[in-house]
């Protein structure tokens, strides 16, 4: 093997990011040699992934690699390996460019701030830690890998440590987050005492078949684990303080890249190496978990004040409903889910990222202490919308294509499987995104329409570094929703069929044949085909749209339609808002309480979660102890 | 014997979390965090442990069907596990160190301004 | 929620409208309404009674002197009136009439104008230039201390000191505010300038003792 | 051709804003039930708006006090052109029985060209109609120049 | 030549039936057809039906008045996006059997376009930095979460039972629910569509914002919330849309519920005698007179017999009555689909 054989490119793409982290701290004093090594590591690591897409995703090869060459000997395999299958690569390319992307926004973003070595070495650790984790093929690897991120999300949380709250956030995220390492590491060693062995894929192939109480225990423990770094409920609390206090390009990371790595770790968890998914229990519990997660978190995020605070709370709703997705079992459904994943980490990425450029024009993210800024910032204002009607799902962008298609997969496994609960997971579903776009409206109105307060008479627009990172974001959410069928073809459909061929993962490291030999009815190799339900064409629509557009245009303005009355001076009555007749004074509403008349309705349920997000840390432990203590007795009694 | 190992770690772990979740002081939650680790650290050692074995220490030559001794692979995750424990505690520390400057308290039940 | 009212919506869909078809139908007014003010100049003494009376200050009165003797205009401004008929009830000449005419609307404000006038010649009066004045007010009580008053020939009021209790009604009444009475004097005087021998004094008076 | 079909269907269609400038109230009311089914304006095209910027014709009514004149007058010029500018009853044509009253600054035509005056006290709602349909072709005027 | 030709066919959609033109009179004359019977129901004459188009023309001429305040490059686009994705919405609802688009979209595309027009206008309004503006969005929102429960149960239903019906299980295509009804009936006669069919009459007024839904656009209390600050043609373009919106959502209702009339055109068709192209331009244009017609009769029933019969609703009421009673009414449509009744 070569140096340059595409089989080191894995682990060449997880160090590149840590020997940029090492050399930016050794180097990096000068900020142009700085922000070069660090764009250089992100992007040499993002090229190694992007070099294995035809490999992997299109020719449906898994990697395998052997550190220091130590292939399995006598049916065991000690070595530490890394295992490349599609879903893997799927999640990696994720995260490569979302941290290539927030890399490239923390050139002009972080530009003020003290410290900017320790920024970039803690990012390219965390960046590394989570592309080890998801390009990982050992379990106890991947909690060394869970360890380095947590410590530098913390870190990262608490860098800008005299703002308000960013220091209780990183304390509080230490603590369960560390309650949550503790239950990777001990369910880790409890699998090991049962195989003896960490190679996952080994690992897969000796448990499946040989469930007694000690693996369903690790199995809770590894549950809780990973949903901790997913953020899903009870853990949401964690992600919303740590989203608020993270400078904007580490909440992109923090939303984009942990949770997914939570994600991904689940998905491991319960197709591979339990591959329990065909249980109803199983789909019952991580649907049930990820259509709670969707709603109580779309409806606090309903409730917030603070910009950042509330797309934090919608990071974990669409992660509720990749989970919901990925929950169904069912070929469509993971591919519904990991599109949906996909997209989460691009729209998200690209609204924190526009907060970002608020924070840093303005100085704050209170809604209620915003307004008027489209007229300062007017590409931050378009960028922002074209995320926020991505996560609302409006049409023709990417958020719908995946919502649409977690529709169908809901349904349809609704139908197939004559379970009403389904169906209400497709109702929830519906109605979570809606009042996503409630709370995207609400942002878009307090924050970047309404009135113009006199502090920030003279804010400008953010510079050209940032508005290029979230161009790129946004270029994406327009790609990706205009061409669905490009995605689930080249993209999910081979990282579904990842997910359902455990067999074949087992087999490319283990050794062909393997999976026969030691499982008693080694699963059958999937068939990836559905049939979607429903029909939509987002390029001729769009195509429509434009000609009807054109048209209007055109019709508007042969009537003189942009033959409008502007303001001549500076004081003049005709210009000014009407105001009942009174003189214009400075009115703007906005803030959390704008959809007074929906909560008003609910005001029981709002109160009662605002009083159970308490905010103390012993309260969030409590919560993660709850649900271990509920994890062990579903996976005692079900599974 | 071994037995009561695993009964002292999981002890352990459930008075380092029995910690977290009931004491308002945040030093003793990094207490209960540290309890916990060293819960872990004690379990793991315990798996990896084979009574009567010897230490993992040999060569090539010396490998064979009846050599017997403790499972090396646990112990490597005990030193893993306890310098990430380490590093959690001193990361922690300078978050008390850092919050008890700025809140002037060290209570948990005062440290909630992120809340609702 | 409920539709109390859906019987009523579908049964008056059939229903003939209740409209009253008002630019295509005539829809006249009620009786007693008080619309334009129509103003009779032939009947008017330009007592200024109106004028006083009239609380927006709707009507102006303007005097011209001219050779038959004085021309005098009465404007009434409806731009400016309360329709409230004051003027009408106080007119002791009715020379003001409402009528039920409510098309009051105009571009300009000169289109909301009721004028009239009309030409007071002066009273066929024997001249007495140098009596006149200031006199005649102290004579009046003193010449006839005793005996009942006789009327004036130009037409204008006097008092009979006898029966007169100085009650000042007549003063009050007076639209052109040319009796003067003073209670503690007991004194009656009347300014023979202001006068316009409208009589009201003489209709007021409670003892009767106003001789026109 | 065009401009023939605005400047008709601006006679057709023209909305109210109506603005209380002190007033007792007796004409607002007098306003409302031309919108009733009794006189129903609305078959006229009549139409009250809610806010100025939707508004062909500002009907004003009330004495216009010092405290409502800059309000009167803001809310006025937020009409867009062509507008008309109607008073409703006495009040705002000459200030009527509040007229020299501290509070009263005096008729609106001081301040802006009103185009038709309403008269009455109240008008009755067919004297509204009347000035209402004066306007609309004052209206028509406008839009045919 | 033949792609010039389709090019020209399918532009004569899109600017003609059942596009531009359609909508712009259909919605037009629905609009008038609605003031005229609730003023009948009222017991009054009613403007003439013609009203909406002179109140268009009329905002045409009108000055275009940009507050200071404002943003302006949105607050002029908002109205043409919203009125472009109307008809877009419009073209893709198929007419009986004729369905130029429909198989570009289904119904929970549809659903989510439909979400479109009323963000148009709620950015336009927000662009215009009124805080009447401000209250008015946040009512258009409550607003349109309180509508989403009850359609999205009515369009599972719907796709429910057309799917069973036609053994796929699920039917989300509009196309295929069209021509399912035109060769077995209207859903509408069948009993668990009842329920469904009167929760999607119930949403109707509140989808296009008219009374007693219209807390949003309350002109007595809030200036008509997010048109305060719009005057002139793009005011025109907002009325226009909110016709638009009602004549797209009432052929919905027909698509949806009352699909089996095209069967009957068919028939009617081949007892005729005609065949061929003149079959097919007569048929179109019968289906597009038979749909304007249920159209309006749609709008008397659930615009305007609602409108006369009731007052304005507060938000909080609108949104309990629409996730309370008409949930219920969709749910039980649901419920009995899923039960194959």
């Amino acid at each position: 093997m070569s140096m340059l054989s595409y089989q080191h490119f894995p682990i060449y793409a997880i160090m590149s990011l840590f020997l940029g982290a090492f050399l930016v701290v050794m180097l990096g004093k000068n900020r142009a040699v700085r922000n070069a090594l660090a764009f250089i590591s992100v992007s040499a690591s993002l090229g190694f992934l992007l070099a294995l897409v035809k490999r992997v995703m299109i020719d449906g090869e898994v990697i395998a690699y052997w550190m220091g060459g130590r292939v399995p000997a006598g049916g065991y395999a000690i070595g530490i390996a890394l295992e490349v299958d599609a879903l893997s690569l799927f999640f990696g390319l994720l995260i490569a460019v979302a941290v290539f992307v927030s890399c490239v926004y923390s050139f002009s973003y972080m530009s003020h701030d003290d410290n900017v070595r320790e920024y970039y070495t803690l990012f390219l650790m965390l960046a590394g830690g989570v592309m080890g984790l998801v390009l990982s093929g050992d379990l106890f690897n991947m909690f060394i890998m869970v360890e380095i991120l947590t410590f530098a999300a913390v870190a990262l949380t608490a860098f800008r440590n005299t703002a308000a709250g960013a220091l209780e956030a990183a304390f509080k995220y230490l603590v369960v987050g560390c309650m949550g390492s503790t239950c990777i590491l001990v369910g880790t060693v409890m699998l090991y005492a049962q195989a003896h062995t960490l190679n996952f894929a080994q690992l897969s192939a000796l448990i499946a078949g040989d469930m007694n109480t000690a693996t369903k225990v690790a199995f809770a423990l590894l549950f809780i684990g990973f949903s901790t770094k997913a953020f899903i409920v009870p853990f949401h609390p964690l992600a919303a303080d740590a989203h608020g206090a993270a400078p904007a390009s580490i909440s992109v990371l923090i939303s984009g890249v942990l949770t997914k790595s939570g994600l991904y770790g689940i998905i491991r968890l319960t197709y591979f190496l339990f591959q329990s998914m065909g249980l109803g229990s199983m789909q019952f519990l991580l649907v049930f978990v990820g259509s709670l997660s969707m709603f109580i978190c779309v409806t606090m995020a309903l409730a917030q004040h603070d910009f950042k605070r509330l797309l934090a709370f919608h990071s974990i709703s669409q992660i509720g409903y990749v989970l919901t997705a990925a929950g169904l079992c069912t070929a469509m459904g993971i591919s519904a889910g990991l599109y949906h994943a996909m997209n989460h980490t691009i729209f998200k990425g690209l609204l924190f990222l526009a907060a970002g450029a608020v924070l840093h024009q303005t100085g704050t993210t209170d809604l209620g202490r915003l307004g008027g800024l489209s007229k300062r910032m007017p590409h931050t204002t378009v960028l922002f919308l074209i995320g926020a009607f991505s996560i609302s799902g409006i049409p023709p962008f990417n958020g719908f294509a995946s919502k649409w298609m977690i529709y169908q997969a809901t349904y349809m496994k609704a139908v197939e499987s004559g379970n009403i609960g389904f169906l209400l997971v497709t109702i929830i579903a519906l109605v979570t995104s809606v009042l996503t776009l409630a709370s995207f409206v609400k942002v878009s109105q307090s924050v970047f329409f309404g009135r113009l307060p006199a502090e920030f008479e003279n804010v400008k627009e953010v510079p050209f570094g940032m508005r290029f990172a979230m161009g790129i974001f946004a270029l994406l959410c327009v790609v990706t929703g205009l061409f669905p069928n490009l995605v689930t073809n080249y993209l999910t459909k081979p990282a579904a069929a990842a997910v359902f061929s455990v067999g074949n993962y087992i087999d490319s490291m283990m050794g062909a044949g393997y999976a026969e030999s030691v499982m008693a009815a080694p699963p059958a190799a999937p068939v990836i085909t559905y049939t979607e339900l429903g029909c939509w064409d987002p390029v001729s629509w769009l195509l429509i749209l434009a000609i009807a557009l054109l048209a209007v245009t055109i019709v508007a303005l042969a009537g003189k339609y942009d033959r409008v009355s502007l303001r001549p001076a500076a004081t003049d009555a005709k210009h000014d808002l009407f105001f009942g007749g009174e003189e214009s004074v400075y009115s703007q509403v906005g803030g959390g309480d704008l959809f007074w008349g929906f909560k008003h309705n609910w005001r029981h349920y709002f109160g009662f979660m605002h009083d159970l997000h308490s905010g103390i840390v012993n309260d969030y432990a409590l919560w993660a102890l709850v649900a271990l203590a509920l994890a062990l007795l579903f996976s005692l009694i079900v599974l | 014997m071994i037995l009561l190992n695993y009964i002292a770690s999981f002890f352990l772990i459930a008075l380092g979390f029995y910690t977290i979740v009931t004491k308002y002081n945040l030093v003793k939650t990094v207490i209960g965090l540290c309890i916990a680790d060293y819960g872990v650290n004690l379990l793991i050692i315990t798996i990896g442990f084979n009574p009567g074995g010897t230490a993992p220490i040999f060569t090539w030559n010396e490998l064979n069907p009846q050599s017997f001794f403790v499972d090396p692979i646990p112990q490597a995750l005990t030193l893993t596990s306890i310098v990430i424990g380490a590093c959690v505690t001193a990361m922690s520390l300078a978050l008390v160190i850092k919050l008890e400057e700025q809140y002037g308290t060290l209570d948990t039940r005062e440290i909630r301004r992120l809340r609702g | 929620m409920d539709f109390p009212f859906i019987k009523e919506a579908i049964s008056q869909l059939f229903s003939k409208s209740s409209c009253a078809m008002y630019p295509a139908a005539e829809s006249p007014a009620a009786p007693n309404y008080r619309g334009r003010i129509v103003y009779h100049p032939d009947r008017c003494i330009a007592c200024g009674m109106c004028e006083r009376v009239c609380s927006g200050n709707a009507i102006t009165r303007r005097v011209e002197k001219t050779d038959e003797g004085d021309k005098i205009t009465l404007t009434f401004n409806l731009g400016s009136c309360t329709f409230c008929a004051t003027c009408a009830d106080f007119c002791s000449r009715n020379a003001i009439e409402f009528t039920g005419d409510y098309h009051m609307v105009a571009t300009k404000e000169e289109d909301l104008l009721v004028s009239g006038s009309f030409i007071k010649k002066p009273p066929a009066k024997k001249p007495a230039p140098a009596a006149k004045p200031q006199a005649a007010p102290a004579e009046a009580p003193k010449e006839t201390p005793a005996c009942a008053v006789v009327p004036r020939e130009d037409g204008k009021p006097v008092s009979d000191p006898s029966k007169c209790v100085y009650c000042t009604l007549c003063a009050k009444k007076c639209p052109a505010g040319a009796i003067e009475v003073d209670r503690a004097a007991k004194t009656w005087a009347l300014d023979e300038e202001k006068c316009v021998a409208c009589g009201t004094c003489a209709e007021v008076c409670p003892k009767k003792c106003i001789i026109m | 051709m065009f401009k023939k079909l605005i400047a008709e269907s601006a006679a057709k269609s023209p909305w109210l804003f109506h603005i209380n400038a002190g007033s007792c109230n007796g004409c607002d009311i007098e306003l409302v039930s031309v919108l009733t089914p009794r006189y129903d304006a609305e078959r006229l095209g009549f139409k009250l708006a809610g806010s100025p910027r939707h508004a062909d014709i500002v009907v004003v009514t009330g004495p216009v006090t010092t405290q409502s004149l800059p309000r009167v007058l803001r809310a006025i010029s937020q009409v867009p052109e062509p507008r008309c500018i109607v008073t409703m009853g006495s009040c705002p044509q000459s200030g009527n029985v509040f007229r020299g009253s501290y509070s009263v600054a005096g008729p609106l035509s001081k301040y802006v060209h009103v185009d038709v005056d309403v008269a009455g006290c109240a008008p009755k709602p067919e004297a509204v109609i009347d000035g209402l349909a004066l306007a609309t072709k004052i209206l028509k005027e406008k839009r045919g120049r | 030549m033949s792609i010039i030709l389709s090019a020209l066919q399918y532009l004569g959609y899109i600017l003609i039936f059942p596009g531009f033109l359609f909508c712009f009179l259909g919605g037009m004359l629905l609009c008038g057809i609605d003031r005229k019977i609730v003023a009948k129901m009222q017991k009054r004459v009613g403007p003439p039906v013609l009203q909406p188009f002179y109140d268009f023309f009329k905002l045409c001429g009108k000055e275009t008045i940009v507050p200071a305040a404002a943003a302006k490059t949105t607050f002029l686009m908002a109205p043409l996006v919203g009125l472009a994705a109307l008809v877009v919405i419009q073209l893709f609802i198929p007419v009986f059997h004729f369905s130029a688009f429909s198989g570009m979209a289904d119904i929970i595309v549809i659903l989510y376009l439909l979400l479109i027009p009323a963000l148009s206008i709620i950015i336009g309004g927000a662009a215009s930095g009124s805080p009447y503006a401000g209250v008015g969005l946040s009512r258009e929102m409550v607003t349109v979460i309180a509508c989403e429960l009850p359609l999205v149960l009515v369009l599972l239903a719907v796709a429910k039972t057309v799917g069973s019906a036609l053994g796929t299980g699920l039917c989300f295509s509009l196309t295929e629910i069209a021509a399912y009804q035109a060769a077995n009936g209207s859903l509408i006669l069948r009993a668990s569509m009842i329920p469904a069919a009167l929760a999607f009459l119930l949403v109707i007024p509140g989808e296009t914002g008219n009374h007693p839904f219209d807390a949003a656009e309350a002109e007595t209390e809030i200036c008509e919330g997010m048109l305060a600050e719009y005057s002139g043609p793009p005011l025109a373009v907002y009325k226009l849309s909110h016709a638009i919106k009602m004549l797209t959502l009432t052929s919905l209702f027909v698509a949806l519920f009352l699909g089996g009339i095209g069967g009957k055109i068919v028939n009617i068709l081949a007892l005729l005698g005609l065949t061929g192209g003149a079959a097919g331009a007569l048929g179109v244009l019968l289906g597009a007179v038979v749909l304007f017609l249920l159209c309006a009769l749609i709008t008397i029933v659930c615009i305007s017999l609602v409108h006369a019969a009731t007052a304005r609703l507060k938000i909080e009421q609108i949104f309990k009555y629409y996730w309370t009673v008409v949930s219920a009414l969709a749910l039980m449509s649901l419920v009995l689909a899923w039960y194959g009744l």
